[in-house]
């Protein structure tokens, strides 16, 4: 399960980026050669959103230069050749993450992604499916579970479904240092589970968390498994299949792609029993003033016209990805994770959240500094062009497990450099002095 | 021959009209629905093709001819491009006489054909005038039309044998 | 209400764009440069989406190179500088159709834009809102009107909720012609009505509906009115105020913007009444584990990372649009209308749907040719570089009621030269022959 | 100065951390909640920024001098960033003494000020210590941090107005 020990598929041998291939990786880049005040921009913020390489903007030019169409309706060459880009999209996409074409569905972006499936369970909860989707229906007394760890994009959608089907949520809790208690999952998982969600690799602590483990309960108890992979997508070598969950989610601004797009996967016997969540054109087969019938999946979820040009540059982010070796990345984050935490640690009145040095972690450290708000470490930060992002990251539940109300994050991808690490460690060993703290919490 | 003209050759324009089978009332359904295994060589199947909303509905009936069993009759109903209705009542034509397997083997050249983008050659002894389709599969939004009536007597036909006894591996 | 005769705002003397204008418009077109057989692309397919003029490229393109970032979270520079550039596309949207700026939410498409304002009143309906909200909830008894010349985006959706909540779809039926039998719609509003919702113009037929009268109608029986101004907002100058509907929708692909945008405008009070519909991040005060506090409107119902570099684009498409002046455009495709209506309609066995020559229409129009199925017709048209639409765009029971299954469509658009105009009804013309069809229906 | 060090200022500095007037508790609210007309010169707000999530809960009271009504106190409970905890510390320094007009004239040079992204001047008379935030202005993600007090305050004095039976009008 664990990422740095993952051999790549059919290739035993692989070795983290190396930072002359990063240097390289980097002119594909237009935007990071900014200066901020005259200094080089550091952007440390790909946790938030990644930047894109001039493939994936090309891509995108190029298809409304040449082909820009409606898909899927058209007879003419300019529909034909965009539902072709439309279509290869998908295909190279779900690829990407191991799966079937028609297990792929578009969404607007992960959140998108992860209401859909509420909405649908909740669709379901009301008889608004075919068949056998009742096993989608949710009533009193069943329970939906996630952790305490969880992005509010993989939280409120299920309290909303909760309190629309009468169904309770429980929630795996965190220990003192943010890790799931797996103890307690154990004991929350029972027959009134009916679904379990949770992240692949928190969006504050920079885990992963042990997909394998908690699939295994879930299966135990006939669950249906929901992963987040907004964090891990762009991050790692991911194969759905593999990891044998029944749905995932995830978004293509944060791995290289435009914003605009992301993408729900789900085993195709399951989305092809879901209710529809969106209803519009495109998605139907036969319509009457008093009825709709729908299509199979992907079509059945993806009502109007769909995120064309973004589909196709989104596929070209996950080639420009897959030709530098997902595994390869995933090696090298893995690397600037340890540098950022074993950096940032040794600084005086500074807690770095989540796993502690040497420990397994993404390349993402989010941070405390003691006697100062989140808010103006960002600020010292970015004057000297350093961006990081602060606040709760959309996971408040989690800052307040932990004590706090907001952290500092700074994320790398594969064209950070360890450079740009160093100068973020050392500019962060800078605040407390500049703001006049000394001994953690008091003023000098 | 434009890419226009080899789409529309004017074989398929004349069966686009005259439409060989296009009256399903001549071949009853063997009951009402599906027929139950023994209940008789007739099959039934109602395809649609999502991209235009057209729909047909096609009966093929099995009788035994001195080889073994054989497609006796193709009949359907539907509404549809010139594509669509050509390859209807092309397939309508040629499929009596056919044994289930040779049907089946035609129907898998059809479909690969059809799929191959016009990178595949029609094999025009197992095609007959269904070669003349050949240029749709430089159209790719225009091969469902030219299958859906194959594909119903894909499916009518294992409902045929179903309907005979016959399981599908025989 | 009439569009042709509507003078601009402070301006009565507007004329409409003339041939030589349009010519240099296209030049701004980078995909109507292209050749299809051999032959120049006539392209006429605006109605389903429209092509993009270079400034919007650019202007996504640029934000990509110099300001990509996530909006309303970040502290440092890219952040400040996404946020701005996002929420000035907003407010120039917002002018553009008339709106104050925290009533317009960006939406993927005007698809989820309608299932919004569903949903949301479903939520309403399970009493999923604070305060007041139990205006949105419907309940066995009421009533939901839509019109039979409904795209399907603005029919299934009020189709599910009506199942979800048990309240009852009626519809203004059409005349043989077409056109709304108002009186109809008369007898049909009544105080179970709660839900008016109309396309401002049908994406079929091309006329303009009486919106002055509808309105009129639906604030006598205190029905909200829902406006589809999908058709409308790329072609008319429009003014969701002046017109005094409660909530309009729009998508950014049929208005010179990118794939993956679109809007809801609706009135201030009523958004921050209305409980949300996704939730995730970035539409929040404070989360628990057990509950979420959401913001107020636009934030209450933009979930997750938006579609920020879509909604700049669609920005600079508004700008290109009101710098070349709504009026001008809509005056120049009600001219390109009359000739398409007219050429077409003279043509043996072709049959224009909706309005006549010599009555108001929009620069669109479907047609039927008699004998010839209209997916052959637009295989014919394409074959010289025609791109027009086929089948039954959307809209069955519109179709149904004219008594066809399908229709070719051509839709114009500010770059449409006359001269494209001629050449499809040329082509048309030559279609029966083509098809060997001489006497409508008949085998010559 | 650096665009940083205009930002933090040594006084913002000093009083993010003497956080003057943050001792809710020595000014009891007049009731709980929101006081009644007549019930007494307190007015209590809280203020959330949606940004950061941080709050502020500011107590105001009103009494009467010599030429007629002034903010008597100012006391507050919350936690932010230094530029709201400076801003919260320096608002509670000087509005006591301030008659409810001026008090608002102050606020709204001083929102106008924030809001003007740099453009406007800090009118250094009307706003004393206050006008060390005027760097604020060119970060425009941190203005609801300056403001967070500030419209507690307005608020607040509102609510102490409405509680004497004063209109807001006066
Ligand atoms: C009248 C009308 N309503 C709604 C839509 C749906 O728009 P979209 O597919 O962009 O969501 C369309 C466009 O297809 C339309 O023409
Ligand atoms: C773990 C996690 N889940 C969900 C999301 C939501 O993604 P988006 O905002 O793209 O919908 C994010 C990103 O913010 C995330 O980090
Ligand atoms: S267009 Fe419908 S079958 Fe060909
Ligand atoms: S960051 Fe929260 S008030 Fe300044």
């Amino acid at each position: 399960m664990t990422m740095v020990s993952t051999p790549a598929r059919g290739d035993a041998q692989v070795s983290a980026l190396d930072d002359d291939e990063v240097r390289r990786i980097r002119n594909d880049f237009p935007v990071l050669e900014q200066e901020i005040n005259g200094k080089p921009l550091v952007y440390l913020d790909s946790g938030a959103t990644s930047q894109n390489p001039r493939s994936v903007l090309e891509a995108e030019q190029e298809f409304y230069e040449q082909r820009n169409s409606a898909v899927h309706r058209g007879a003419h060459h300019l529909a034909v050749e965009a539902t072709d880009a439309f279509e290869e999209a998908r295909a190279t996409v779900a690829r990407f993450v191991g799966v079937q074409d028609d297990e792929l569905i578009w969404t607007a972006n992960a959140t998108a992604g992860l209401n859909l499936l509420a909405y649908s369970f909740s669709n379901a909860s009301v008889g608004r499916a075919a068949g056998d989707a009742g096993r989608f229906a949710l009533k009193p007394g069943d329970e939906v579970l996630v952790t305490e760890m969880e992005h509010h994009a993989n939280l409120i959608p299920w309290q909303e479904l909760c309190r629309r089907t009468g169904a309770s949520l429980k929630y795996i809790p965190l220990d003192d240092a943010g890790a799931l208690r797996l103890e307690e999952a154990a004991r929350l998982m029972t027959a009134r589970t009916r679904i379990l969600a949770f992240t692949h690799t928190s969006n504050v602590l920079g885990n992963i968390n042990p997909v394998d483990v908690l699939v295994r309960m879930a299966r135990e108890v006939g669950a249906l498994v929901v992963l987040d992979a907004c964090q891990s997508a762009p991050h790692l070598p991911l194969d759905f299949k593999a990891l044998d969950v029944d749905f995932a989610v995830f978004s293509g601004h944060k791995m290289l792609g435009p914003t605009g797009i992301g993408a729900v996967y789900g085993r195709s016997e399951l989305l092809n029993a879901m209710p529809p969540f969106l209803t519009g054109g495109s998605m139907i087969t036969t319509v009457t003033m008093e009825e709709a019938h729908y299509l199979p999946a992907p079509q059945r979820f993806e009502a109007g016209t769909q995120a064309i040009s973004q589909a196709v540059a989104l596929a070209a982010a996950a080639n420009y990805l897959s030709e530098t070796g997902m595994h390869r990345i995933a090696l090298r984050e893995a690397e600037l994770g340890q540098r950022l935490v074993t950096g940032l640690s040794a600084i005086d009145g500074v807690r770095v959240l989540g796993p502690g040095p040497g420990e397994e972690r993404t390349g993402l450290a989010a941070f405390d500094v003691a006697g100062v708000h989140a808010h103006d470490v960002g600020q010292y930060l970015d004057d000297l062009g350093i961006a990081v992002r602060v606040g709760h990251h959309c996971a408040q539940p989690l800052h307040r497990r932990l004590g706090l109300s907001a952290s500092t994050r700074a994320s790398t991808y594969l064209y950070t450099t360890s450079e740009e690490v160093d100068l973020l460690v050392e500019a962060v060993a800078q605040i407390r002095p500049y703001f006049g703290v000394t001994a953690a919490g008091a003023t000098s | 021959m434009s890419g226009l003209d080899s789409l529309y050759q004017q074989l398929i324009l004349e069966h686009s009209k005259t439409r060989s089978g296009g009256d399903l009332a001549k071949l009853p359904a063997a009951a009402t629905g599906t027929p139950g295994p023994g209940q008789g060589g007739t099959g039934q199947s109602h395809q649609l093709n999502p991209i235009c909303g057209d729909e047909i509905t096609l009966r093929l009936s099995l009788g035994t001819d001195g080889d073994g069993q054989a497609v006796t009759e193709i009949h359907w109903d539907g509404d549809g491009c010139a594509i669509s209705m050509a390859s209807a009542s092309i397939l309508s034509e040629m499929a009596p006489g056919m044994s289930p397997t040779s049907l089946r083997h035609t129907i898998d050249h059809f479909r690969e054909l059809m799929r191959s983008r016009g990178k595949l050659e029609a094999d025009e002894e197992l095609l007959q005038d269904a070669a003349a389709l050949a240029g749709v599969a430089k159209y790719p939004a225009r091969v469902k039309c030219a299958m859906l009536a194959w594909v119903a007597a894909e499916d009518a036909l294992r409902q045929a044998e179903a309907g005979q006894g016959v399981s599908q591996a025989l």
